[in-house]
Formats: C-alpha cells, structure tokens, sequence
C-alpha cells in the first residue's frame, strides 16, 4: 500500500481550524465539541472546501467560523432549512448542521420533524447547555423544570423538551449522545454521525460555565454519565432507545441510541435518480415556452 | 364586430369554468387575441363558479367591464358575482329557461339588457346527449352561432377533450353544439354581432397564466431551485416546479412553512444555484426575516409575492396591489431590495427574467409582485423570441483573486465576487452578523458604514435603467398617468378611450417600482399638467412611494381603491377628463359627454 | 466645574461597569442628573468591558463626547473600544501604570491629555484589601478625591453593596476607597475641577434604564400579559415582567420564538386583557404576520422594538433608528398602525403609558420604537407624577348593544365596541379574514374597502394629537431641526450649543412618528430657512416618511448615518453654522470660528 | 332531585349550532367533527360565551365560525400560541383548538411540542385529512409516501409525519384518536379529551372527499378502523402506546391511546397559584415607579 501515492494528503485535525479565536467563555463546553469535530472531520478526510457548515445564532453557532469549510452563520433557528437546500442544490457536499438547544428545539423547533422525516443527508450536532447562552442566561427548552434563571426568578413552571425522544419519534436514522467529558466518545459519534448515510443527530451535553447550574458542569455530568454499551442497549431497536431516552435529564446516556440497521434511500439520492430519469423529458430551457402554444 | 365579452355563471357542476377554456383555446388557437378569467363562490367544491372571456382582434389589455353577453345557467349563482358580471343595456342575456324567471322580470336591478333568451338549455342537452352535462356545449355552440367565431377550433378542441373519454361522448358533444348553434340560426339576434376574423395563423398564439408563465419563465432563466409552501393565489408557480424543475437538474423542496422555503431557497443560493421562492402577503410576512439575511448576506434571491387582498388573511382570491410598502419596507435595519412588477402574462416572462437578471448581477434578494389577476388570467400572448433575451450570472472569483479570497472585498461598483462551497480557495462565512471585507464580525460602527454604503451603492446602476418603464401615447401630453401591476392594463385600454374622446393622454408604466428611479419621473413629469398614479389599493402605495423621492408636481393625484373592486378603464377616463376641465382647458367639448 | 464625563475600561473581571454603577447611583442619590452607559467586546464573559458615567448638575440629553476623565485598567482593553472612548487634550488620563506604558508615550493617537497619572492601582488595591479586586474602588477614591463628588453617598453604597458579603469586606473597600483620595489629595490636578453640588434632596430621584422603565410603565398602563422572545438589546423587559407581573395577576409567557410571542399576547388582548411583547429586529421580521391579523381583528397590542444595527443579526448591542420603514410598513395589505417612540429613559414612561392607551383606544396594535442606547443606559429621572396620567381601556358593548351585538359596527368614529369571551350576548367571530360588520367572512370589494376605510378613519384622531409633540427652542427660529429617538438627546444638546453660538434654532421632536401629523410638520415648516432632519441610519427614514405626506422644504435635508458611530451635538452645530452660512445670512460671524 | 331548580337549563347540541352555513364540500369529513363537537359540549354543558375556540387557517379552520362559542380563525398554523394566551389570561375559560393537518403539523409543528410541555389545559382537535383542503389538493405532512398530489406529480419522496406518536413523544396528558366514520366514539373521545384536565389532543381522521385519495374515505377507513379496547390497550402507558402508535398509517386505532393517570398540575393553575402568592407583595401599580428611587 505504502508504495501507491495517495491523491490527497491525508487531512489532520489542524487543517480544520481556522485564524478566528473563539469569542467563548473560558471552559465552555462548545470548545470540547470543536476539537471534536476537528478530530472527525479528519477521519472523514473531505477537504474543508467540500463541507458547508451551517448553523443559526447562539454561542454554539459560532462554531462553523472556527473551522476552515465553508460556514453559513445564518438567522437564529433556521439552520436545518437553509441545510437542506445546499444540500438539494448540491448533493455532493458534506453538509454538517450545529447549533444551541433553544436554537433547535425552541425558534427552530418546527424544522426538526421535516428535515428527519425527508431524511436528507445532513449531520445535526446540538450543543445542549440547557440555557440561552449567548443572549446571557434565560430559561432554554431543555431547562430542568424548577430552574431559576433570568427569566425565572420564581422558577421554572415547564417540562423540558427531550431532543432525543423528539427526534427518535421523528424517525432520525441515526441519534447520539456525546459530552466533552468524553471527547474520545464525542469525536468517535460525530464520526460515526457523519459517516451514517440519512439524517444523523448528536446531542452533546455541552455545558455553559457562566449561566448553567452547578449539575450541568461537567464535574457534575461524570456522576450522571453511562455508556450506552455499558447498558447492553441495542441500537437498532428503536422502541428501547425510546424508553432510554425517557431518562434524558437524569441519566446521561453517551454513545449510539439509534441506528437504522437497514438505511432508507435519503431525499438527496431520490432526488438525484428523478432528475436523472426526467432529465431526458427536458426540452432545452431556450424553448420552455413551447408548452404554452396551441397546437 | 371586432371585442367580445362573454360572462358565464352556473353552480360548481355545470362546467362554465371549463366551457370558457374550450373557448378561450379555440378563439387563441385561431389567432385571436383573448383573456380569460375566473372566479368561485368561497365553497372549496360544490358553490358557484363563473368565468368571463373577453375576445379580440387587437390587443387585450384587461378582462373589460360590461359584458356583450351574458350566460346564467342559474340566476342564484349569477347574481351572486355581482360586479364581476355586469349587465348593461348593450348586452345579450341567455338564461336556462327552467329557472321560471320571465324575460321581462330579470333579477337585474336597474338595467334592460338588449336582448334576453331564455332557452331551455338543460332539455336542449339532454336531447342531444342524453344527459343534462352538455349544457355548457349548448351554449358554445349559441356563441358560434350568433357571433361567427371559432367554429371548428371549438370542434377540434371538444374533440380533443372528450377523445379519451370515448367516440361517443364526442359525438353527443358535436351534437349539442350543433343544437346550440342552429338555434342561434333560427333566432337571429336583433342587431348581428359577427366577430371580425383575427389576423395571424393558427396555432401561432400561446395561451397561459401569470403563474405558469413565471415559472416556465424562471427556467428560461436558470432557475435551478424553488422552495415554498402553498398559498392562494401563487401556488400553481410551485406546482408547475414540482412537474418541470426536476428535468433541468433542479429540485424543489414543498417546504414546511414559508420560513423554510426562503430559507432552503437562500441556502441552494449559497451553495451557488439560482434560486426563488413564490408566495402571497402571510407567506411575505413570514420570510421577513431571511429577506434581511439575504441582502446583508449578498445572496441572489427572487422572491415571487403575488398579490390578493390583505391585510392579514384578507381576500385570499382577490386581486389587490396592497403589498407594494411591504416589498419595499420590510425588513428591519437599512435594506435596499430592487422590487418588480409585471403588468401581464405576457410581460411576467420579462418581468421575471430581469428579476433573475438583477438578482444574480448584483447579489441581492428582488422581489417580484404579481397580483392575483394576471397569475391566474388566461391570456393569449404573441411568440417571444427567447433569443433576445440575456441571462446573467453571478460574478465568480477569479483564480487570482482566490489565492487571497476576501468575500466582500470593496470593489468600485459595490459588487464582490462571490464563490460558492465546492470552490477550493474561495472557503467563507456566510452570516447576517455585519462583517468586513473578509467576512468576519464586527461591531464597529464605521465598518458597518461603510458595508451599508456598498450595499446601497452596487444597486445605483437601476436607476439608469430605462429599459424597465415604458412609456406610452404622447410623450409631450400634457396629461398623465402613471400604473403598475395588473392595472397598467386598465390604463392601456384607459389611454385608448382617452385618445378616442381626444385627449392628450401619455402613460407611465414601471416594471422597477423601487429603488425609485428618480430621473425617469422627474422626466415624465416635466410638462405635465395634470395626472394620476392609479392603484389598486386603499392607500396609492406607489404614490407615496414616489413622493419618498420626487417631488411629484402637486396637480399629480392619487387614484386608488381597495381591491376586488377594479378600477374601470371608463373611471379612469372620467378622472381625467375631471382633470383636464379642472385645468380651464377643455381639449374637447364634446368629452363633457361622457 | 458642572458636567463631568468619566470612561473607564478593563478586563471583565476588573469590574468597571460595577463601579460605574456605584458612580451613578451615588450621584443620582444626592440629586445629580445622570446618565451611564456600557458596552462590551464579542466575548460572553470575560473580554474586555467598559462604562461612561456623565454627571451634571442640570439635565443631561446624551452620553456626551469626548472624555473629562479616561481610566485605563488596561490600554489594551481601552484601545478596543476607540470612538466610545474619545479622550481629547481637555482629558485626565488615570492608568495602571503596571502595564509598562510611559505617560509621555500613552498609545493615544494624534492628542495629547491634558494630564496623566500613572497609578499602581493594582498594588494599592492589594495594600488596602489583601487582594487586587479592590482596584475599581481605588478609581471611585481616585475620583470622589479629585472631583470632590458623591463621596459620603459612594461610601453608603459600597456598604451596602459589599454587606451581605461581610463586614470584612465592607472595611477593606473602605480603606481602598480612602487610599485613592488620599492619592487624589497628595497629588492636586493642574487645574482644579471641584464639581458644583446638585440642587434638590437626597433619595429624590429615581434611577433606571429604558427597559426597566418601559416594563414598569405598562405594569401602570394596566399591562396584564406579556408574551415574548429574548433577544438583545430587548430582554430585560421580559426580564422585569417575569419578576413582577405575576404580582398584578398578570402572566407572562417566555415563548418558543416571536411568533408565538405575540400569539400569546394577542389571544390575551382578545380575552380582553391589556398585553404586549418585545423584541429586537429579527424577532421584528417575525411578528410581522400576526401584526397584520392584530390590525384586521382590531385588537389592542403593544409592541416594543427595541432597535439594534441592521439588516439581519447586524450589530446586536449597538443602537440604531433603522426599522421606523418597517415599524410603519411591515404587513401586507393596506394598514395603518402608530408608532411611537421615546427619546430619554424618563419619556420611555409617557411613551409606553401612550402606548397602551392609543392600542386601547383604537382597537390597534400600536409599536413603540425603542433602541438599544435608550434601553440599556441608566439614566436619572425625575419624580413622576403619576396621578397626572390617565389609563384608557377599549369600549366596551353596552348591554343594548349585546342585544344584537355586531363586532364591527360601522360607528362615527370607526371605533366598534369590543366584547371578549366570558362575556354573555358577546360571541363572536374574530378573523384575518376580511368581514362584514357582524364578523362574518365576506370576499366582497365593497365591503373590503369600507372596511379598510373605517379602520385608517378611526386613527384620524392622531392627526391633532399635538401634545405627542415637543417643540424646543424658539418656535420662529429660520434655523430647524428634527430628530426622534435618542438622537433627539443628542439634538437637545445640541440646541444648546447652539444657543452658546448665537445659532436661533428650534427642534421638533416627535413621540409619535407614524401615521404622520401633516398639520404638525407643516407649521413646523413654516418660516425655516434651513432645516436638518437627524437620524441614526444610514437612510435617514423618518425624513423620507415625512415627504410622502408633507411637503418638506428643500432646505430641509437629512443628515444621518449608521447605528454604532453616533452623531455627536458638536456635529449637527456644524451642520446648522454650514446651513445658517450657505443662507448668505451668517446669523453670528463669531460662530464661523467653530 | 327534580324539585331542586337548576341554575341554567341544560344545554343541547343544537345551542353550540351557529347560523352560518358551512361551506366545506358535500360529504367532507369535517361535517362530522362539528356535529361531534356539538354533541360533546352539550355534555360538557359550559354556556358557549365561556367558550373560546381558535383556529388556523384551512377547511378544517373554519369549524369555530360553525359554533355559537367565542371564536377565533387566526392565521395559518398559529392557532395554539393564540389560544395559550388566552388560556393564561383568562383560565376560567374553556379552550378549544381545532385545525388541519398542515396547520398543525406544517406550519404549526413548532408550537405543540411547547403547548404540550406545558401543560396548559386545552383541548386540541385536528382534522386529519393527509391532504392540503383548502388550497385544493398539495402535498400535507401526513400524506403518505408516494402520493401523487398537484406538487407531487411523480409521487411524494418524503415519510409523513406521525400525530400520535409525536404527541406522545413530547409528552401530552392525553392522546386520543376517532373519525366521522365512529360518530359516537368521537364526540365520546372529545368529550373525555375536554374534561381531561391538561393538554388534551385528538386526532380526527377526517376524510377530504375531493382531494385526498380513495383509501381516506370513510369507506376504506372501515377496513382499517379497530377500537384500542378491542386490542386490550392499557391507555396509561406511554411506550405501549408508543408502539401501537407507530402503525400510524396503516391501523386506524380509536379510542383513548393515552391518558396521564395522575395528571400534572396544569401550567394555568401554577400561575393562578403563583399569582396569588405574589400578590401579597405588590406595590399598587400607581407607586410601581417607586423601585427606581434610590434610597
Ligand atoms: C429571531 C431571533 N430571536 C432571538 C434572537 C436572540 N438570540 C440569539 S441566540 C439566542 C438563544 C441562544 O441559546 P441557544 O440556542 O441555546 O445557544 P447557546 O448560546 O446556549 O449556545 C437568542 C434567543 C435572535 N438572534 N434572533
Ligand atoms: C402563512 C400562510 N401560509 C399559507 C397559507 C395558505 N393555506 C391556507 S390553508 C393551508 C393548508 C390547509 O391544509 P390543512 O391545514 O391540512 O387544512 P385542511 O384545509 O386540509 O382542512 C394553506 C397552505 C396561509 N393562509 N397562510
Ligand atoms: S455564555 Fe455559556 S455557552 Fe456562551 S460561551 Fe459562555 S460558557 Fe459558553
Ligand atoms: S376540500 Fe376537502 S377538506 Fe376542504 S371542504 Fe372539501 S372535502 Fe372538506
Ligand atoms: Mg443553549
Ligand atoms: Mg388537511
């Protein structure tokens, strides 16, 4: 093998970061989850030119200006939308999907369900800090009920959301839990998420260090922390990764929940063979309005 | 006889909508020139349904007022359109007999039409057919009786349209609209009303809708995405997508709400596709947001609004040009959008290749508003030669420029560029953050400056952009008028009255409504003496709008209504008349007549 | 000495803003008038942070330009924030002299302060308190010595501040505190600047910012429902509704996003209950469509957009006056819709309390434009006398008029009485859809344009409401300005440097900004002979506003430019000393001098 | 008992009936649902001026303008913030939200998951036709995977959304499904959905008769239809009902597919509770200035 040369040279971890400094708060989490996906981004070995990295507004979605691929810091909440017509308009890139848990279950709550059901090729990566970070420390979805915050002086009187039950009902091909208390597992996920072909979701447990409670941190998270494998949870049933998921919030699951043994063809490829196959229909665009005359 | 305007009304079943497509493809295929328009009770299935087809030797401007000839296969659901159909003392009624109504005693207030048939057009059909579905096919056959059109081209096209469904059908069909026309034969009409034949050849006349026309047009010019989400009346530009786009290599994504498909439409423009979303007033609303991302994100857009009654929910299935402040005003912060209007199904090929055009050459959203009568009239319009037509394309980075790629570099013209991923060398953040010339954040104030200075400065080309109004009757008249959208062709046919009754008329109509070109009005407006913008709005948008950045002479007025209520090409006549007795200048005694 | 202006900047450990805070609330307590604001890098926690604090002894309009007293914890820290702290050669330089900087080498460009104090506040921090925190109460030592101000009631602050957190604490701060006056007595500055000492009592003025004002102002206006987004510069109105309106009754609902922020507050209003939201500019773009079913339903609705830069995500925490074209134009279809804005942090009271009794009185959703630099800076305010006020709430039904009720009754005055559910005889249909005047669904034109009619009739009272106005200065003056928003504190200042100049000038200041009071501008206009309308945007909006509907003089021209780099007074004199010159008319000859 | 007099006479379905005429199609399913609802309040017996129903934007839309409640036909897909709010302001008040499958699971999606969490005590009907009504027959979230539509031309590419378990998944108190074609089991479902104290959803499937295709009609939903008593569900468990969710689609179960045995405290009633508390601190809300003075 040795002696073949290879066409690229294989992409490290390095080439994926670029110039900009992160603007987060000492030991934020998202840093963790940045490495992360600096280490898995060079497993997968696409050239940074060939990935476009969207993500809406929060903290966490600043995280595509860190690395070198083309990124699409857009409009709070609306990531998964703008995702998925780069990838329709170009199925050949490798489109990867961040942001903050009120960015995707609270303002972008409603693209999740549709962006999982047409099962396009895209890899979601959620940084849950249980808080609005960047707008400095309200109450976020997936804020434990009883939370006091900015927003709830007198605490919280709502039921989190659970993004991994959601997205399992949602019929995600693939879903993960990573922390960067684990970064080995966390890179390993989002890895394996890139690699999944379909839509694939991964929530880190990625703590805010300036608004989040004490038992978001991840000194905290190690007590909550039990590999998936640990618990012999087989990640093709869906139906026990859903009971699983029930416990997010308490137990902080890490590794593969779920992953469809058996892929269905995702909307990228589906469209791909119909163009194909209406591409010899075409009358050349010069002639379109041919159609209208009364023959 | 040289115009024709046929109104039919009849409930859901009857089939007028469809007989007035059998007519209106016959009249186009003959070399006439036609519109045709339709309109339903507010039941989904079921209610009433009329349609009005107006018919031509010359050109066709709008859907006209009286009708020549009326057809109520039920006076319920006549009269239920109201001022969609009105009867005047020139027109000929033909009514189901069974209804038990009496010629003399017409549930018409106000008015004696000319002449009244009552024929019992449900026995008539049955004894041709057997069955009482052919009414409509009876009642074809009175209109090519009486007014000597399109005979064979309304047989081929019955022929067409029943041949799947079996010979025999075919042949009740020949059969009823021979019965239809040979009681026209027997009943000659007191004062005879044959049509003059077109001039042209058959089958040289295409026949379509705004909506259709905008989509097929977007492909011409490379459109290569839609996202959107229905609504009434702009649906159909979707679902024509949903049919063609696919063979082009393009795809369209059927959105979850209308936030999504802008959004999905600007991402395919960032991967470097040409990209539209199409939509009516809520569905605008909703895409606020990433129209703002759009401009600051420099990214080509066509955003189609077609317009109905608003605010709000509104009218859904009326025209109305209300949304012309919101085209040009929403969106927070300081945004110059370029916004287009067509004034025809024919003129929305144009119309929507510039939108691409513009969109494409100076990396900006542009919003095109159509209205929901010319979306969703049928007209005749003449071959177009697609030859004539450029199409742009973004500027790409050169291979120099991509070895030290800065996104938004300050270039003369305010234009940067622009790569897409895929581009090795050409790797950027695309955000709604204000950034410098890399495209990195920034807060500072004077960056900011100088990024909204570039992006108003790369559009001030538009403004020497004369080929996007056009002006009509006599350039030097000293009466004006100034129309967008689909009442410019109110105006059209305004300016011929006027002309008739001699007037000095000169018309006025912008394809670019805003930015404003200053110079072209200041132009327009030397020499006037009196003059109206005429709008289908309750405010004069465009009026406004003007004023914003011309001072419009004083003796220039606003003339506007509310929609479902079009102006009337003889109110416009009026108004003008008003004006040139107001000015002590009468151009011509006689039009105190009118 | 009677006006000071302090800057002061450092890490965000380093507690500038703090000592800010403690700076004005001590001034505030003796009866200083006053105004703080802050700004901070793009990190979250932990860049670098800073604060002015002016202090007067008579009313201060804006934050003031360049520095009287600069305080450097850090150059680097103080360079990032370049045109927010301006020192110039009439400054007092005090810095760390830790970092290593030479004073007669300070990397200022291009000015030289007119003195400069290298202090190793870090180590007197250390000798007073064990610990380098203290370094912010050696500076307010530092400045209570010099400036001799607010010493006693600097003192009672840091006790209470630092209580809770023991005793211990409260005497090492002391003995800081006392370590930089005493710095401050050993080394005399060249020129004395003592500041004269306030009028009025201690404890007697309130001290806030304009989202705490604008929250506690609807609580008084009846406010019973909040629904909204966090978003800055807008949240802590949310903030202050979620610690106090559950104590009224009321409720509050943090929304999944904007749109159903306003939902919530618009299903509250049509339960009958006085309700609001607030947001910046994107969540702005949002609300958009149901700003529109707000105006068609005929529903009270207060929206606050607290403006930042734009277009998009644009400059998050820097003010800008650019969504007055969406404020005024933000909906499809035609509608009218006031907005209103403050221009202080004490008028945020009137204008919010104006807010909800316009929205009640005329059944409409009404927007209060408020900015960044008016939300966020503290401020000073003088006792309010609330009793002065009066609260409106929407007309309700009488029991006649429940007898046959009909929710849109065709009244005189546009307005209809409105009954909510719980309320027997009451029910109705409300809907986006046009309706007749029972409520019922219609698609008819007329209808529509009564409709439309009766819903800009009922505004018309707006027209004279002549005390949503403030003219200052001298109202013949030929010299003018206008100026809305907190520029309008900028112009105040200005009117008075202008007044020093000999300059006879007068300003219009208006709260209520749209629909436009014609009568007001046009006597406005009247015998200007040069005229500035001054705004925070690039576009200058409400100048364009102004000319759809009045007809501005051409000597009135707009001076704006974008959010972030704000307009100073100094500049809009010069601009008045250019206009008043241009007239050939110099009013002063001294006044060429500046 | 009969010679006590009552307070208010009883009220019958024919007291809920407005003047209006519907407008839906000869035979839409719809028709059915209203007459369902009439029936389920008349058990319920609240006056119709204690009423609020809010809806959307569709055929199904337009059910309040049928009733003699207070009603409100909003815009497209916002009809559960609207009613949220009115709820809060106003919890003595029956809230009713009815809508279409595209206004609720398109446009709307968004929304349920947070009216769900928490737990505001409403009741929300949506007529399930898998089909857009009133914009004449496109593409809905429910339609199922190959539906040729007027946007679907070569057949839809994309898996429909899942009601059921998506309700389930973000956690409502309770779930329940019926159809026209069972008019007594569903005015029975919504009646017991109204009383059930806390977020309450009913799927109706309610055939489109002119756009949806033949296999939504009433005729073919008899051989799908199947009562969860007849499957011995046990309707207070969640993933059972998870599971038999899944055939979404396929059976057509109806009947109460779950319903919370110990219900949550409401979010109405924590704020009544919470407003009550505070109100004791109020200052009157003319002296709410006096927090600013700097004593
Ligand atoms: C339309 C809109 N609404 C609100 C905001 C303000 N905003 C910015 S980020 C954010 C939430 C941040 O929380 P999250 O998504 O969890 O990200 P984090 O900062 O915690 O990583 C909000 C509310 C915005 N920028 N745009
Ligand atoms: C913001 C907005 N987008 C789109 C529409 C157009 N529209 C009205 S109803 C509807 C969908 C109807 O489908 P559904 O909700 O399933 O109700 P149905 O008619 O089938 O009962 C659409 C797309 C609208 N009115 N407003
Ligand atoms: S605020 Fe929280 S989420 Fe944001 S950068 Fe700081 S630690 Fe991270
Ligand atoms: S279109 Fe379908 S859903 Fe709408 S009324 Fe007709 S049958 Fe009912
Ligand atoms: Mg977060
Ligand atoms: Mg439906």
């Amino acid at each position: 093998m040795s002696s073949i040369p290879v066409e690229r040279p294989a992409l490290q971890a390095k080439d994926f970061k670029s110039d900009l400094k992160p603007i987060w708060c000492p030991g934020c989490g998202d840093f963790g989850v940045l490495q992360a996906i600096y280490r898995a981004l060079a497993g997968i070995g696409r050239p940074p030119h060939e990935i476009a990295f969207v993500s809406g507004i929060g903290c966490s979605s600043r995280i595509p200006g860190y690395t070198t691929a083309y990124g699409f810091n857009s409009v709070h909440g609306r990531a998964l939308p703008i995702a998925q017509g780069i990838k329709l308009a170009r199925p050949e890139l490798l489109v990867l999907v961040a942001g903050g848990d009120g960015d995707g279950f609270s303002i972008g709550g409603g693209h999740v369900a549709h962006a999982i059901r047409r099962n396009i090729d895209l890899t979601y990566i959620v940084m849950d800090n249980q808080i609005y970070g960047l707008t400095k420390g309200q109450l976020s979805p997936t804020s434990p009920r009883g939370l006091k915050t900015v927003t709830s002086e007198y605490g919280s009187l709502e039921a989190p959301v659970n993004p991994l039950l959601y997205v399992l009902a949602y019929g995600a091909s693939f879903v993960a839990q990573g922390t960067p208390a684990d970064m080995a597992g966390l890179a390993d996920v989002i890895e394996q998420a890139i690699r999944h072909p379909g839509f694939s979701f991964v929530n880190v447990q990625s703590p805010c260090v300036t608004f989040a409670p004490e038992d978001q941190q991840v000194k905290a998270q190690r007590g909550r922390m039990k590999t998936l494998a640990s618990v012999g949870h087989d990640s093709t049933n869906r139906l026990a990764a859903m009971g699983l998921a029930q416990t997010y919030g308490e137990v902080l699951y890490t590794g593969v929940l779920y992953k469809d043994p058996a892929p269905q063809p995702t909307l990228d490829a589906l469209v791909r063979e119909r163009q194909a196959k209406l591409a010899l229909e075409a009358v050349p665009r010069e002639r379109i309005l041919d159609m209208f005359l009364q023959k | 006889m040289n115009d024709l305007i046929i109104g039919m009304a009849g409930s859901g079943g009857d089939g007028v909508v469809s007989a007035g497509e059998s007519l209106i493809a016959a009249a186009a295929y003959e070399g006439y020139h036609a519109m045709m328009t339709k309109s339903f009770g507010s039941q989904v299935r079921g209610g009433e349904s009329s349609c009005r087809v107006r018919l031509s030797t010359s050109r066709v401007h709008n859907p006209g007022g009286a009708l020549d000839v009326a057809v109520a296969l039920n006076w319920d659901d006549f009269l239920r359109f109201g001022a969609e159909l009105p009867v005047s003392g020139d027109t000929v009624v033909i009514y189901e007999s069974k209804t038990g109504v009496a010629p003399d005693a017409l549930p018409l207030i106000g008015v004696t039409p000319h002449e009244v048939f009552a024929i019992p057009i449900a026995d008539m059909a049955k004894q041709a057919t057997g069955s009482d579905k052919a009414k409509t096919t009876i009642v074809l056959g009175l209109i090519a009786g009486w007014f000597d059109i399109a005979r064979e081209s309304i047989l081929r096209g019955l022929k067409k349209k029943f041949a799947r469904k079996g010979e025999k059908l075919v042949e009740a069909n020949e059969k009823a609209f021979a019965l239809g026309e040979a009681y026209a034969k027997e009943h000659p009409l007191k004062k005879p009303r044959a049509m003059e034949r077109p001039v042209g050849r058959d089958g040289a006349k295409m026949l379509t809708d705004g909506n259709d026309m905008c989509a097929a047009a977007s492909i011409f010019a490379g459109c290569e995405f839609f996202g959107g989400y229905p609504i009434t009346p702009s649906t159909e530009i979707m679902q024509f997508h949903t049919r063609e786009l696919w063979k082009y290599g393009g795809a369209v994504l059927q959105a979850e709400d209308e936030i999504a498909g802008i959004g999905a439409a600007l991402g395919a423009s960032f991967a470097g596709r040409k990209a539209m979303t199409a939509t009516s007033g809520p569905g605008m609303a909703l895409k606020t947001e990433i129209m703002g991302l759009a401009t600051i994100a420099e990214l080509p857009l066509v955003i189609v609004d077609v317009q109905r009654g608003g605010p709000s929910t509104g009218l859904p299935t009326k025209a109305e040009q209300s949304d012309l402040y919101m085209a040009a005003f929403s969106a927070h912060g300081d945004v110059l959008r370029p916004v287009l209007a067509p004034t025809s199904v024919a003129d929305t090929f144009d119309v929507t290749v510039q939108a691409f055009n513009l969109a494409e050459q100076f990396q900006t959203p542009v919003i095109m508003l159509s209205d929901q009568e010319i979306a969703q009239r049928k007209e005749t319009v003449d071959p177009i030669d697609t030859s004539a037509f450029t199409v742009e394309t973004r500027k790409l980075p050169s291979a120099a420029e991509l070895e030290q790629y800065s996104r938004f570099r300050m270039t003369a013209d305010g234009v940067s560029p622009v790569s897409h991923p895929g581009m090795p060398g050409g790797n950027y953040q695309g955000a709604g953050i204000e950034h410098n010339e890399a495209g990195n954040p920034t807060a500072s104030g004077r960056v900011h400056h100088a990024m909204n200075e570039k992006r108003f400065r790369k559009l001030a080309p538009l403004q020497a952009r004369r080929d996007l109004f056009h002006i009509e009757g006599d350039p030097n008249a000293p009466l004006a008028m100034i129309a967008w959208g689909s009442i410019a062709g109110v105006c059209r046919e305004a300016l011929d009255l006027a002309k008739a009754k001699a007037l000095n008329v000169k018309l006025l109509v912008p394809w670019l409504l805003y930015p404003i070109a200053e110079d072209v009005y200041r132009d327009f407006f030397a020499g006037v003496k009196a003059g109206l913008v005429v709008e289908l709005s309750f405010q004069g948008q465009l009026y406004h709008l003007l004023r914003m950045y011309v001072d419009v002479p004083s003796c220039v007025t606003s003339f506007c209504r509310s929609g479902a209520n079009p102006i009337q090409p003889r109110e416009v006549v009026a108004k003008l008349l008003q004006a040139s007795l107001a000015l002590q200048h009468p151009i011509n005694p006689i039009a105190t007549e009118a």
